[in-house]
């Protein structure tokens, strides 16, 4: 969402010093700051209320007749992993861009920028495995209405990844800058694009034990 | 039994108006089908949901999927021409299925490809026309009292049901036929297929429960060739 | 380089050409504008459509000769079909709810006042702000879509309860594509009111100009602020039970659709599915939307009345708490749809004493409103007479809920016009009176002219009576056991009282009718009007502070300061009764008080 | 004009009370055993509801009335107590009037919720579906035949789905458009819907029990007065909903003793 901000300022350009704004404005872009991390706070609320209604609905579903059981394709564990290392990998970069320096020359940002180009990679590879997963079921001739189990199945996975490939769009966005060391970056979009990727990991791994205790 | 008469006297004036063409002279294919065991008993509808229809009945209307007559003879039977006989143009008279006291008349209304099919409301009460067809486009349409006449075409041959989203009990069957060779029995469970040319061809007869039966029967010249079908009925 | 540039932050330049001015602006007022008109053109069709139900429902035969060309199939020969008058009723429905009661009091006049009104010169994410509303708009054309498709629009109402919704074409006319339209058109609206709630309360928290604490936002702003919290989370249920429905519709899951049906004599392929899941998601999202609807409009009218009554309300901060328990309350209320539908009886116990519960806060309201009455110098003006108008048809509405909350009564008054009474007088016509309190108070402001105050009270006499006329029989008709949702009356029960139907109609035709005064002033005055100085009210919140229309960052230069809570009225301010919030200058109360 | 809004109001708030006062629109007669105690909560909630209606209506107009178009500079006075006062009398009023009517309420809700059907009570099948009502009895064998949903042919009267040629049982089960029970008999209703979802509905019975598809309720009552009522449908079910209805008809026991053998004959 600071994308908006982030992109309003892009003709502020070049390595000059950061102008000593009036007391006025610096005020005003402290609180946008703060309203950008409310702002994807906020979303989380309606994203994990959108879950809980997903989850109360299997909840209902479950006591029902043709109520089976589904296994799971193993590769879903993998996914796991590589979903919770590309979620260290940010916190890499978060330490390299803001841990110990308090001016960031262009080595830093391109540490990072590299670190966030890995998380990425490792988002796709999360993806991919998905996708991965979901061909595994096709084989097994397992689809989206072969019985509730696998319909809660796809429907989860699916909208968890399609959440999760916002995070890669938002997150290309930034390698791109930081790589491209010469753009300036407001400290909150990294930050809130941190907290909804990591969160998108916990999302995953509430659903994942949702699916293996319930499907 | 009344309306049950005209149900048939009108079908057959239908299949008539149909082979009235200017097809030349030729053979005549003619029969009667009837049933063997005994038909299920068919139940009085109960049409109380629907003062203004149930009060046109002094005696109970019984269902219509199985009509018989005297001699064991079988009414609302399809007979047509299912192989054989060239596709024939649409004849330009549209056949007219009416809406009356709840029950369709005719029960078993057969057309041609293309031909028009006009639907007439004559109740005070609005009705509902949910033909359902498997080849042909699907429509669901109401007809309240005192709007014009529906009109519409088919496009494939094929049997199928008509129903009344509204009276359940409404339940009636289109025949949309390739040929103008066709008939409907009425009283009496007897058809007569004229102006076939001579040649080799399949007759069909179609109940709307019992089924379907095929014989082979060769024209040659204005012969009259009999042809009966005997259906097996159910006691359920 | 991290606050690099510091000060370019936000401050954009004005806006240069029309399509980035007026139409894919990120100004909140021009947004907030957008969403008015989006509502006015929703409303009227929305009336129309009544109009055409009310029309056919007591003259069943009568041709209408216009529709027959608007829609061949709908009505044949200009005579409405039974299936067209569902959709007639389910478009009403949603357009109404939807698109008029969610968008005019909370989004529209929320995006145009809650920024100013808090001192920020625009919303938090105004990218955000413009995608919700071009979101809705797409959202209002898909529904509107469904009117020009050869199915027709669907007949399941708005509350489209499956499996009736679930089971596709075979449920009826309509229920095909139109059906489909309905779902997509929800779920787009769900994401758009989730952007929409998401700014709100992102501005409200952290926009705020100094000194404007939380206890100092004026009324409405808490309304919309509260009013975006609900919303947040009955949107965010309603999305889920959108998309679980076009699963069941298109992809052949069965969430909601149980075995062995037989459907226009098709057995659904279909199994184990429950239809109760959808009433649940559903009304735990449509209870919550009647506040969504209501809690801006007493908002509004706090703000309104305040102004008008020349004296500080009574307590805004017992209005605020009310309207939080109101909010909260409402999340745990949405089984009293549910009384008669299956629900373990229990539960109606547990949904109905909550239920009851709310009449508590909505009760402390009221009072608040008419003790703050006590003692004013009540000046009559369109917007004081429809915040008036307000306050009476909350209390017409809200005491007919006491029958519906009890389970018992409601076994004999449920489905029938006695429930579609109440939720029209206190949802429908009590948050619209909300929308004309705010449009005739702060079209000056909006617009930089005044609306024509004859014009305006003529208005309000016309639709205030009017309503009382409509929507009260429909309480009686209920209490004689009419059921709601019937195109005709065709059983004898009924006809003894077709006399009232026609009553009801008549007054409908003449109210609908006086609305067309109302568009007109609209319009008359946004040309002709005469000018609006800064401040034509007298009031005391910041929008009042600066120009009338205001510039394009609202504040200019100038970063107000606020100094006071949002109503000091009757007091002895330099400019008269009342000092604004953001004068230094010391409130002194008036003598006497 | 503020005088005028206050004359209007307190027509307003007379002109509603008026057709309540005077029964213009009168409950029908009810015919149940567990009616009475919902009629009485609905006529004290009404008395409760009502009164609150006018009072508020009345003090608006009287404040309106009062405080409008007053001299320049007339003192302003602030309601006496301020909002303690209010809110406590809120609290008070509105807390009695839960507590009386949501807990004595709950008693007319148990009568139909909350009380097992007798073991003696007969039991009837109510099918309901687009757009009409069927009913079973389980005839001479007192044996319901099984539902077989693939086997239902309306055309040839089949509604229910069952399968005589196998199910003996669903031979002798009698079915009808028209409930038709015996007064003072409890009836024991088990409700199947055969499509979407549905409503049984009957005002003078003071019932009225949604049909949720795939979840057979049940609904037990007993009728005191013989005659014919009607029963709608009041959950909307597609186009037809409007004329989706049958009868309740209330014989006397050998009346309708003498029905089931003609139906069984049949």
């Amino acid at each position: 969402m600071s994308s908006t901000i982030a992109t309003v300022n892009t003709q502020a350009n070049a390595l000059r010093p950061p102008q000593r704004a009036s007391a006025q404005a610096a005020l005003r872009y402290a609180a946008h700051e703060r309203a950008s991390t409310s702002g994807i706070w906020v979303g989380l609320f309606a994203i994990t209320m959108s879950f809980a209604a997903f989850t109360s609905a299997l909840f209902v579903r479950e006591g029902t007749a043709d109520w089976t059981h589904l296994a799971l394709p193993s590769i879903l564990y993998l996914n796991t992993l590589v979903l919770l290392a590309s979620s260290i990998t940010l916190e890499c970069a978060r330490r390299a861009l803001y841990g110990n320096a308090i001016t960031q020359d262009g080595e830093t940002t391109n540490k990072a920028g590299t670190w966030v180009l890995v998380t990425l990679l490792l988002g796709l590879g999360f993806c991919a495995g998905q996708f991965r997963a979901w061909l595994e079921l096709r084989a097994e001739g397992i689809y989206l209405a072969t019985n509730p189990n696998s319909s809660f199945f796809y429907l989860l996975t699916f909208l968890h990844a399609l959440h999760v490939l916002v995070g890669i769009l938002v997150l290309v966005y930034l390698a791109g800058r930081l790589i491209a060391s010469h753009r300036t970056l407001r400290r909150s979009l990294f930050q809130n694009t941190a907290i909804y990727w990591h969160f998108m990991a916990v999302l995953w791994v509430y659903l994942f034990l949702l699916c293996r205790t319930k499907l | 039994m009344k309306p049950l008469l005209m149900a048939g006297v009108a079908t057959l004036a239908f299949s008539a108006l149909a082979v009235a063409g200017p097809t030349p002279a030729g053979g005549t294919v003619s029969g009667k089908v009837t049933y063997e065991g005994t038909p299920a008993k068919m139940k009085p509808i109960d049409m109380s949901k629907e003062p203004s229809c149930a009060k046109m009945y002094s005696t109970p209307v019984l269902a219509e999927t199985v009509v018989t007559g005297s001699g064991n003879s079988l009414e609302n039977v399809v007979v047509y021409v299912s192989a054989g006989a060239p596709d024939d143009p649409a004849p330009s008279t549209a056949a007219v299925f009416n809406q009356k006291g709840c029950r369709y008349i005719p029960h078993v209304l057969a057309f041609q490809v293309n031909q028009e099919l006009k639907i007439v409301n004559e109740d005070q009460t609005s009705h509902n026309i949910h033909p359902l067809p498997k080849l042909n486009r699907e429509w669901n349409k109401s007809q309240p009292p005192g709007t014009p006449p529906i009109s519409e075409k088919y496009d494939k041959a094929e049997i199928f049901p008509v129903k009344c989203n509204v009276h359940p009990w409404m339940h009636g069957n289109f025949a949309v036929l390739k040929n103008s060779h066709y008939a409907v029995t009425g009283d009496g469970g007897s058809f007569t297929l004229p102006n076939l040319p001579p040649g080799k061809y399949t007759i069909t007869a179609w109940h709307e429960s019992y089924g379907e039966q095929t014989q082979d029967v060769t024209i040659s010249g204005s012969e009259t060739k009999t042809v009966n079908f005997v259906f097996k009925a159910k006691p359920y | 380089m991290t606050d690099g540039s510091v000060q370019q932050a936000h401050v954009h330049a004005p806006p240069q050409g029309f399509i980035r001015k007026y139409i894919f602006s990120l100004d909140h007022k021009i947004i907030g504008k957008q969403y008015y008109g989006l509502a006015l053109i929703a409303v009227f069709t929305g009336m129309v459509l009544s109009w055409l139900m009310r029309i056919h429902m007591v003259w069943p035969t009568a041709k209408i000769p216009l529709l027959e060309h608007l829609s061949s199939a709908g009505a044949p020969g200009g005579i409405i079909t039974p299936e067209y008058y569902l959709s007639l009723m389910t478009m009403h429905g949603t357009l109404m709810v939807f698109f008029v009661l969610t968008n005019a009091p909370f989004a529209a006049f929320g995006n145009y006042f809650l920024p100013i009104q808090i001192g920020a010169e625009d919303m938090a994410f105004p990218r955000f702000n413009m995608m919700s509303f071009w979101t809705t708009f797409l959202a209002w054309a898909v529904l509107m879509l469904a009117f020009f498709i050869p199915d027709g629009p669907p007949i399941a109402g708005w509350t489209s309860y499956a499996p009736l919704s679930a089971v596709g074409k075979d449920a009826g006319p309509g229920m095909e594509w139109g059906m489909s339209l309905w779902g997509l058109s929800i779920a787009i609206f769900c994401i758009a009111s989730l952007l929409g709630a998401l700014n709100f309360i992102a501005t409200t928290l952290d926009l705020r100009a100094k000194g404007m604490t939380l206890m100092r936002m004026p009324l409405c702003t808490w309304a919309w602020f509260i009013t975006s919290c609900i919303a947040l989370l009955a949107f965010a249920v309603l999305l889920p039970a959108c998309i679980l429905l076009i699963l069941d519709r298109h992809f052949g899951t069965s969430f909601y659709i149980p075995a062995g049906l037989v459907v226009s004599d098709r057995l659904q392929p279909h199994s184990g599915g429950s239809p109760l899941l959808w009433q649940h998601l559903f009304w735990f999202f449509g209870h919550p939307e009647v506040y969504i609807a209501i809690l801006p409009s007493m908002g509004i009218v706090s703000h309104v009345l305040m102004n008008s009554l020349r004296k500080p309300l009574l307590s805004a901060k017992v209005v605020i708490y009310s309207m939080m328990s109101i909010g909260f309350l409402s999340y745990m209320v949405w089984g009293h749809h549910m009384f008669l539908s299956g629900m373990n009886p229990m539960s109606a116990l547990a949904f109905s004493f909550p239920t009851l519960t709310i009449t508590i806060p909505a009760t402390v309201l009221t009072l608040i409103w008419l003790g703050s009455l006590y003692g004013s110098n009540l000046q009559i003006n369109s917007a004081s007479l429809f915040a008036l108008g307000f306050i009476s048809m909350f209390v017409a509405g809200g005491v007919s809920g006491f029958f519906l909350a009890q389970p018992s009564i409601d076994i004999y008054l449920h489905a029938t016009y006695f429930v579609v009474g109440h939720f029209h007088m206190v949802m429908g016509v009590a948050s619209l009176f909300g929308v004309f309190a705010g449009t005739y108070f702060w079209f000056p402001k909006m617009t930089g002219r005044m609306m024509n105050e004859t014009l305006g009270k003529l208005h309000f006499w016309i639709t205030f009576v009017g309503a009382y006329c409509i929507f009260m029989p429909f309480h009686y008709l209920g209490l004689i056991g009419n059921v709601r949702r019937y195109q005709s009356f065709v059983d004898d029960y009924m006809q003894p009282y077709l006399p009232v139907h026609k009553f009801m109609t008549i007054a409908a035709l003449i109210t609908g009718a006086a609305q067309f005064i109302f568009l007109y002033n609209l319009i008359y005055s946004r040309f002709k009007g005469k000018v609006a100085p800064i401040n034509p009210w007298n009031a005391t919140s910041l929008e009042w502070s600066i120009p009338s229309p205001p510039p394009w960052n609202n504040f200019g230069d100038k970063h107000p300061v606020v100094y006071h809570d949002p109503y000091q009225y009757g007091v002895k301010g330099s400019q008269g009764d009342f000092v604004m919030q953001d004068s230094p200058e010391q409130v002194v109360p008036a003598s006497g008080d | 004009m503020g005088k005028l809004l206050a004359v209007v109001l307190v027509i307003i708030a007379i002109a509603s009370a008026y057709p309540i006062v005077t029964h213009m629109f009168p409950l029908p007669v009810d015919i149940s055993t567990h009616g009475h105690a919902i009629d009485e909560q609905l006529n004290d909630t009404m008395w409760e509801a009502g009164t609150s209606f006018v009072a508020a209506q009345l003090v608006l107009a009287f404040f309106v009335w009062s405080f409008t178009g007053r001299k320049e500079g007339a003192p302003l006075k602030n309601f006496p107590g301020g909002a303690r006062v209010l809110i406590i009398a809120a609290f008070l009023l509105v807390g009695t009037e839960i507590l009386a009517l949501g807990v004595l309420g709950q008693k007319a809700w148990a009568n139909v919720y909350f009380t097992p059907p007798q073991a003696d009570a007969i039991q009837i099948q109510a099918q309901a579906e687009q757009f009409a009502f069927y009913f079973r009895y389980p005839g001479p064998d007192g044996k319901f035949g099984g539902l077989h949903p693939d086997k239902i042919d309306e055309g040839n009267q089949n509604y229910f789905g069952l399968d005589p040629e196998n199910d003996v049982a669903a031979r002798d089960d009698i079915v009808s458009g028209e409930l038709v029970i015996p007064v003072n008999r409890q009836v024991h209703l088990l409700m199947h819907a055969k499509d979407v979802g549905h409503s049984f509905y009957v005002r003078e019975l003071r019932i009225q029990q949604d049909f949720v598809p795939g979840l057979d309720l049940s609904l037990h009552f007993t009728a005191t007065k013989i005659g014919k009522y009607e029963i709608v449908c009041t959950q909307l079910c597609g186009l037809g909903h409007y004329n989706m209805k049958a009868y309740l008809n209330v014989m006397s026991e050998p009346d309708y003793e003498n029905w089931l053998k003609q139906q069984a004959g049949q």
